[in-house]
């Protein structure tokens, strides 16, 4: 008896430098479960589909990996993510977002198969923009300032939009708005625009080469680096590995920090690695990306060990459990420390309304050759970004027809 | 000697020009369609429609569209994607604005949208030609890209730009299940393959190719060549059009503009060409040639339990692929239609070499 | 023919196109060195595809010489690509004219002269092509595609002649030009042929003028040779002046006096 | 050449020749520097066979495609049935019942026989695309009219045989019949033919003269032609053009015309 | 005035970048009437072999000078393109004389796939780079005359000197010599080409290998700039308009296509663009070269397109 995960990943086409870490992340945590016995005994069976990042051979790669009893799915990829989320609920299969996909899906009530844990793009901007109040020295200090927000012209890169509109409406700053057409080589006239109208920041919501290429422009146009500021998918290593000392300064949203110091990296560097069953080489083990892999994999192995609680030990979950388990999530510290990331990340707290469980990041500064964690936490303001979320999701929900769930559906 | 036409003498005009004049072709048809209607829904996969057979069919009808435009009148389009789009967003707002549309009704609508901007983009065609007309498309391609993602409207104000559409439903029957899907979109494409053969060998069919071999031939027996390559890029973008609708509303469910990008431009015009320009069957051969090579390739190491990592999958599937493409442009450089009529015309010989 | 001065020399060769269409079903000829061999023969008989065979551009419309063989001074050259042949001197004028549209005449003409790498040579040559056609020299300059039907056709044979050839293939070099510049042509042949010893294979519907200026004459029919002969012999063959050259017992009838139904060459069983 | 004292000497009947249909007055051409045609007038009656004959380059073709507007000229005046034409695209010539064919074949290469014949009565063809997408009722009764319209004209030049090959396989003298076929199934009332025997054996050539013959007979159809042939032209025209250089020097019936001096020194040549 | 002035130079510099691709199809198409799809695969193939040689050679032959390791790495590169270059004529080009422009158009499609496929199996998937020594910093000229001066990208403008150096000798190469003529001759008619003892397989390896320098030149450019990724493969895109714009057999043409193309997109990005919300100027770039080729079919330097009846 196994638990089957399947494995959408790109490790080929314009995403694959970024791509490939992550889902060498994923896989090695899972063979770090294997190698450890497995969840209460239950192995884990997986199979790695590529999509190339393109939406319909995600969806191939979903129809045919669905069939083997698939637990949850981690799509990587924001386009898979929409095609996906109207499937999940007929198939009963829960969606993992970590980072990405729909700012709405937070809302459990609407969006009872996904998860954006950690974060979404909201709470991403509310972060930033909290951060640069802190580098000003209060959020008031914003006002008439001037914030760029270079994005990739996708639903991806426009989910920001929304928060970092209502922040400006808050503290009085101008939000300039340039996109940037996928895949983002040519960047030329947005630094242009950049260097003319010399915006106190800005924030890079890039993926893929978007942001080297928006580094170097930076660079090019003589844009002070220190201003700078990526999302978390615009802060791993092949963002920044090209450009090297010259995009010392430039800052990004952290998920996560890099680093092989803690246990379950040194563990899996241990158990996977020197039983040569590593999935990538050993020296990109810990890199911002495979760490974020492998907290996906973390996290749905976490959901499958809730779900057995609840279901019934060293068995296998179905999808509908799987889901069960990631709505009540509970990695407090203590957890967070048996689990060998005891600062890495920050306790995650699921419920039936929040699918995210925790809206924390950390900010990090590229310092011409690796990434150097900052010490602050923020967490995004629930104040803020609550109302938002629920009339999205009502939005949603009244778009689909779907009732929003009951307190009843919760506690099943 | 299964295969002959021997003996089949046509009393009439009308037996000769049946789409299948000889027997044996309409018994393989007869019994394609059987299987395609009849058997496929009781012994297919829920994989097989959702993740191979609608794609396959939706593409195809796409592929078909397309080649109405390029295989039959010669005019190079980079834009299908643009076409296709045009229909999934137009359908889209007719579905989400007005209430009660029916699905069938915002298909056609969404085609019809499609229509008037093929016919836009095409009216440089009239003084453009070959691939330097490929521009006109490209610029439609790369406006809509931009204008779906930008103007709030088209998305009915979605935050991210991206859409969805559930819950659909013909004459009351809904169409959820993937065996539904499959024989809505199914019927669907053959209601238009149909016509679409019906047009290229009446009268505008033959225009559309007269104009495609020789223009100033054309126009000296009295094919106005604006008629011909407007009412081409109409019909074109009209099917094209639908199978955005689609490909949209019944494969993906929730769509962005990425869905339609020029990747699907390019795949749409290589389906095309190694199908076989100008063939109906071709539009077919070439969307299972494109579409499901590269899955079943995917799949031979799985199946012979060779230990690869996907990369290295992902990239022999590439050189594969690649290399059968010039491989059968080699075999026969009018596509795979074509080999196959060859095959058939050998087979009617058989067993005689020539 | 005596062996000794065999220059080429095709043996019971067949063509199929595109693997289905057998055209050629056993087809041989000679032309000896010096000589002047006419190919004649009705539409789709089989002249082109033979000068095609020997030329190796069959390729190129999807035909393949199955069976028999072909020497060119003795030397197998199915397997030599067209420009070695050409390097061998056995160059061909096709049907149809194919002048490079974009090219003017002259850079046609030059285009012609690839092989060679002798500048006073190939200055000779462009000479000469512009004194055997004067008009192609007043055309000089504009592009092939806007000339008209017979320049073209002057531009191709000049094209040809550009390579200094020891065998020229000539198909149908008559069409489309004006009766005086289809006698100058010949004579162009003939002036060749005796002073440069180039030897010509030409495929001629213009049978009257080939067989003029021919010494040897094969008929095709079919894809088979029906008939061979030295071309004195073959223009007094009755079936020949009937079918050939249109003349019928007391000389050639007006067009107009056609009938409408009339005998069908019957060599073909 | 042919000797063509032996031909009996087909006067032009008062029969055969009717009104004026087209009246070329002052055409001038050109092509940049190049002057195409210079300052030419002449007639064409109903019913005749009008021969255009000249040295190469001396812009015969180029006559015809300012008949059909493919050219338009810089200069001069055309009068079709008595009336003047502007501007004119060659779509509409076809509509005036003008066809023609080419000097370098210009069949369409991807389609068969049937189709290149069928596509000639593209312009009597009525019914509109919808009825043709469902392919019912009056368009596929119109397709089987029209069908057997094509089949005359296939039976008419003797190519029932390769009637479902595609042009591009046949050879070369079969493709200039299905483009005399083709521009005969638009039922003209007056026919260009460009060189339609360029390339043909004797046997063939007297076949082609049989039907234009046949046609000019059968239908009355006025027909201009284009023939190097001096034979062929001198015994089935009716009337003769020379032009040279873009110049006209000669214009008569066919007897007249071989016995001008000029167009012995620039065409014919002196062994004529 | 001072900042238009730096746009305008900006798109001259992104214009020359995009030539440098656009090049690589012009020789091609000019050489056979083929329109190369691989061209994007092709400058992405050469820059990977470039990188990852300028970082194997040194460790093979164990030395450090990089000067030295780009120059092993060079030639090595290029020497892998003329290989490719009789590998595409051997194999699939040879068997496909005469065929329609749109068969070949297909067939380049599959030699990019296979180069996809084959570039990244043998040098990865990740991102590389290629230091050439490109200088990354801005230059500031006019300062006297305008506040701040104006901006221009040393690295654009080494791009930009060694584009316009390539489409020189290129020019030059297609006008003057015998070869240039032969390969005039041979996009217009394969098999006319073939009669007159043209080697069609000969001068189709030279095409290709000059194709694949062109595409080895791009590369290291773009990939010094970009890094070298996959994305690589997709400026090809880029070149499109330029191309088209320029004629698609004009060398010079693809220089003034690509400088219209890239003054006019960033002009209308930077003036039109906030008017529309921005991410216009890809749409733009063939909304521009359309309006040319409604007033010249053929693109600026384009040979007239030939319809004669
Ligand atoms: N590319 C081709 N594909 C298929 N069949 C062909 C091809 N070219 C020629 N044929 C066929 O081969 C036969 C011989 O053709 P060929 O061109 O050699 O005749 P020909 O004697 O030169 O005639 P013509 O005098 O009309 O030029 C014809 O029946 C023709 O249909
Ligand atoms: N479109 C054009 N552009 C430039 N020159 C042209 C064009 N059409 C014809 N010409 C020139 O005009 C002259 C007359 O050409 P035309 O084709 O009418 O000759 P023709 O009498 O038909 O000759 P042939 O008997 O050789 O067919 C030629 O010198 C030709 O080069
Ligand atoms: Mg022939
Ligand atoms: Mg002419």
């Amino acid at each position: 008896q196994e638990q089957f995960i399947p494995l959408l990943s790109y490790r080929t086409g314009a995403y694959a430098p970024n791509g490939i870490p992550w889902a060498n992340g994923k896989q090695d945590y899972v063979k770090y479960i294997n190698a450890n016995g497995g969840i209460n005994g239950v192995k884990i069976a997986f199979e790695e589909c590529e999509t190339g990042y393109a939406t319909d051979k995600g969806v191939e790669c979903y129809e045919r990996l669905k069939g083997k009893g698939a637990a949850v799915f981690d799509p990587q990829a924001t386009g898979i993510t929409f095609a996906l989320t109207d499937k999940a609920p007929v198939d009963k299969i829960p969606l993992i977002t970590l980072g990405y996909g729909l700012a709405a899906s937070q809302d459990g009530g609407v969006f009872k198969w996904n998860f954006p844990l950690m974060g979404s793009y909201w709470t991403a901007a509310d972060i930033l923009v909290q951060h640069l109040g802190t580098k000003e020295g209060g959020l008031d200090k914003l006002k008439g300032k001037k914030i760029a927000l270079v994005y990739h012209d996708s639903p991806f890169g426009k989910e920001p939009i929304p928060a970092l509109k209502k922040r400006a409406e808050m503290h009085g700053f101008d939000l300039q708005l340039l996109p940037v057409t996928a895949p983002g080589v040519e960047q030329k006239a947005t630094w242009l625009q950049v260097r003319r109208d010399r915006p106190d920041y800005v924030l890079l919501w890039g993926w893929g080469v978007m942001n080297s290429t928006a580094l170097k422009e930076a660079i090019a146009t003589g844009f002070p680096r220190e201003k700078l500021f990526g999302v978390w998918w615009a802060g791993a290593e092949p963002d920044v590995k090209d450009v090297g000392a010259n995009a010392k300064g430039y800052s990004a949203l952290a998920l996560n920090p890099n680093g092989t110091e803690y246990p379950l990296i040194q563990d899996i560097l241990k158990k996977v690695h020197d039983a040569n069953q590593g999935s990538g080489p050993r020296d990109e083990v810990g890199s911002v990306l495979y760490t974020r892999g492998m907290l996906i994999s973390m996290l749905s192995v976490e959901a499958i060990r809730t779900a057995q609680e609840k279901f019934g030990k060293g068995k296998v979950m179905t999808g509908e459990q799987v889901r069960w388990g990631f709505e009540n999530l509970n990695i407090d510290d203590k957890r967070l420390e048996e689990l060998g990331v005891k600062g890495v990340i920050r306790p995650i707290k699921t419920t039936c309304e929040d699918h995210m469980g925790s809206s924390w990041a950390r900010i990090h500064t590229w310092d011409g050759s690796k990434w150097v964690m900052g010490a602050d936490w923020y967490q995004a303001d629930k104040s803020v970004l609550d109302p938002m979320v629920k009339e999205a999701a009502d939005r949603y929900a009244a778009e689909k027809q779907i009732k929003r769930r009951d307190a009843s559906d919760c506690n099943a | 000697m299964l295969y002959r036409e021997n003996g089949q003498f046509k009393t009439s005009y009308a037996a000769d020009q049946q789409i299948f004049p000889i027997f044996q072709e309409r018994w393989a048809m007869a019994l394609l369609l059987l299987v395609a209607f009849v058997v496929l829904p009781l012994v297919g996969s829920e994989y097989w429609f959702r993740a191979i057979l609608i794609p396959f069919l939706i593409l195809s009808l796409a592929a078909l569209g397309l080649n109405i435009l390029v295989g039959y009148c010669g005019q190079i389009s980079l834009g299908t994607g643009a076409f296709m789009a045009v229909g999934a967003y137009a359908a889209y707002n007719f579905m989400v604005r007005i209430d009660g549309m029916p699905l069938i009704v915002a298909m056609l609508l969404g085609g019809l949208s499609a229509t008037v901007i093929g016919v836009l983009f095409g009216i440089p065609s009239l003084r453009i030609k070959g691939l330097y007309l490929a521009v006109a498309t490209l610029a439609a391609q790369f406006f809509t890209d931009w204008a779906f993602l930008r103007i709030g409207w088209f998305t009915n104000n979605s935050s991210s730009g991206s859409v969805s559409m559930a819950r659909l439903d013909v004459f009351g029957l809904p169409i959820e299940s993937p065996v539904t899907k499959y024989l809505f979109v199914l019927t669907v494409v053959c209601v238009f393959a149909l016509m679409a053969k019906n047009l290229v060998r009446s009268a505008v069919g033959r225009q559309w190719m007269a104009i495609r071999d020789m223009d100033v031939a054309a126009a000296v027996i009295g094919i106005r060549p604006m008629y011909a390559k407007l009412s081409a890029f109409a019909v074109s973008s009209f099917i094209v059009g639908v199978a955005g609708v689609l490909w949209a509303f019944i494969h993906l469910g929730a769509w962005e503009p990425a869905a339609f990008s020029i990747d699907r431009s390019f795949q749409l015009l290589f389906m095309v060409i190694i199908g076989g320009l100008g063939s109906i069957s071709g539009a077919f051969l070439g969307a299972a040639f494109i579409v499901l090579l590269p899955l079943a390739l995917d799949q031979v190491p799985h199946l012979l339990g060779i230990p690869l990592s996907t990369a290295t999958i992902t990239h022999l599937v590439h050189m594969i692929f690649g290399a059968l493409i010039v491989f059968f442009l080699i075999v026969e450089p009018h596509g795979l239609a074509k080999l196959w009529s060859v095959g058939k015309q050998k087979l009617r010989l058989w067993p005689f070499p020539h | 023919m005596s062996a000794p001065n065999l220059l080429l020399n095709v043996n019971g060769i067949e063509v199929i196109y595109n693997h289905v269409a057998l055209v050629l079903k056993g087809v041989s000829l000679q032309v000896p060195e010096g000589g002047i061999v006419a190919i004649l023969g009705g539409n789709g008989a089989g002249k082109t595809t033979t000068l095609r065979a020997i030329s190796n551009l069959l390729k190129g419309e999807r035909g393949e010489v199955t069976k028999g063989l072909i020497e060119y001074r003795g030397e197998r050259v199915e397997a030599l690509s067209p420009s070695d042949l050409v390097r061998r001197g056995v160059v061909q004028v096709m049907e149809g004219r194919h002048c490079f549209a974009h090219l003017t005449i002259e850079e046609n003409l030059l285009a012609g002269a690839y092989t060679r790498s002798n500048k006073g040579e190939i200055a000779a040559n462009l000479d000469k092509v512009y004194t055997y056609f004067p008009r192609l020299k007043t055309r000089r300059t504009s592009q092939a595609a806007y000339t008209s039907g017979g320049e073209q056709q002057m531009c191709a044979i000049g094209r040809a002649l550009m390579s200094n050839p020891n065998m020229v293939l000539l198909d149908e070099p008559s069409m489309g030009l004006a009766p005086q510049i289809v006698e100058e042509v010949f004579e162009i042949v003939k002036d060749l042929n005796a002073k440069e010893k180039v030897s010509f294979l030409l495929a001629e519907q213009n049978t009257m003028v080939a067989l003029r200026y021919a010494d040897f004459g094969y008929i095709v029919e079919n894809g088979r040779i029906v008939m061979e002969g030295a071309a004195s012999e073959l223009s007094n063959n009755e079936d020949v002046k009937e079918f050939y050259l249109g003349l019928s017992g007391e000389g050639r009838k007006s067009f107009r006096e056609i009938k409408h139904y009339r005998r069908r060459k019957r060599w073909l069983s | 050449m042919t000797d063509m004292n032996s031909a009996a000497a087909a006067t032009p009947s008062g029969r055969r020749q009717g009104e004026v249909i087209l009246d070329l007055q002052n055409i001038s051409l050109r092509f940049g520097g190049v002057k195409a045609l210079t300052d030419i007038s002449f007639n064409i009656r109903e019913h005749e066979i009008r021969s255009i004959i000249g040295p190469n380059g001396a812009g015969k073709s180029s006559m015809l495609n300012v008949i059909n507007g493919v050219y338009h000229p810089q200069e001069g005046r055309i009068l079709y049935r008595g009336e003047e034409r502007r501007r004119l695209e060659p779509y509409m010539a076809a509509r005036q019942g003008i066809a023609r064919t080419f000097q370098n074949i210009a069949l369409f290469k991807g389609m068969s026989v049937l189709d290149n014949i069928m596509t000639g009565r593209n312009l009597k063809m009525k019914s509109n695309i919808f009825q043709q997408a469902l392919y019912w009722g009056a368009a596929q009764q119109e397709e089987i009219a029209h069908r057997e319209k094509v089949e005359e004209v296939i039976d008419f030049l003797e190519i029932q045989n390769v009637r479902k090959t595609p042009v591009g396989q046949l050879p070369y003298g079969l493709q200039k019949r299905v483009e005399l076929g083709r521009a005969l199934a638009a039922e003209p009332s007056l026919l260009l033919l460009d060189e339609p025997m360029a390339g043909m054996n004797v046997e063939e050539k007297q076949d082609m003269c049989r039907f234009i013959l046949d046609v000019n007979d059968q239908f009355g159809t006025t027909i201009v032609l284009i023939e190097h042939d001096m034979g062929v032209v001198m015994d089935i025209s009716d009337r003769v053009v020379v032009l040279d250089y873009g110049k006209k020097i000669g214009d008569g019936a066919p007897d007249e015309v071989r016995n001008n001096e000029d167009v012995i020194s620039a065409y014919l040549g002196t062994s004529h | 005035m001072g900042f238009f002035l730096e746009t305008l130079f900006g798109g001259l510099m992104a214009g020359m970048l995009y030539s440098l691709i656009a090049l690589g199809f012009v020789l091609i198409y000019k050489a056979s009437g083929v329109f190369n799809f691989a061209q994007g695969a092709m400058v992405l193939f050469a820059a990977l072999a470039m990188s990852r040689f300028a970082e194997w050679i040194p460790q093979w032959l164990g030395f450090e000078s990089l000067l030295l390791a780009n120059l092993l790495a060079f030639i090595a590169a290029m020497a892998l393109m003329v290989v490719l270059a009789w590998a595409i004529e051997r194999l699939c080009l040879s068997k496909l004389v005469n065929q329609e422009g749109i068969t070949l158009l297909m067939a380049t499609l599959g030699i990019a796939y296979f180069l996809d496929g084959f570039g990244q199996t043998l040098f990865g998937s990740d991102i590389y780079n290629i230091n050439v020594g490109m200088p990354k910093d801005p230059a500031f000229i006019l300062e006297g005359m305008f506040e701040g001066g104006v901006m221009i990208s040393k690295e654009d403008l080494v791009a930009a000197v060694i584009a316009a150096l390539l489409v020189v000798v290129l020019a030059l190469f297609f006008q003057k010599t015998k070869t240039g003529r032969a390969l005039r001759a041979v996009a217009d008619d394969h098999q006319a080409a073939q009669s007159i003892g043209i080697p069609l397989n000969k001068i189709w390896v030279i095409v290709w290998s000059v194709a694949g320098f062109a595409a080895l030149v791009a590369g290291i450019i773009w990939g010094s700039k970009l890094g070298v990724q996959f994305t690589l493969s997709l400026v090809a895109l880029k070149a499109l308009p330029v191309v088209i714009l320029g004629g698609l057999t004009s060398v010079p043409g693809a220089i003034i296509g690509g400088l219209i193309i890239g003054v006019g997109e960033k002009l209308s990005e930077i003036y039109i663009g906030p008017m529309l919300g921005g991410g216009i100027e890809i749409w733009f770039a063939y909304v521009l070269a359309l309006g040319f080729l409604l007033v010249r079919p053929q693109g600026l330097f384009g040979e007239k397109i030939i319809d004669r009846v």
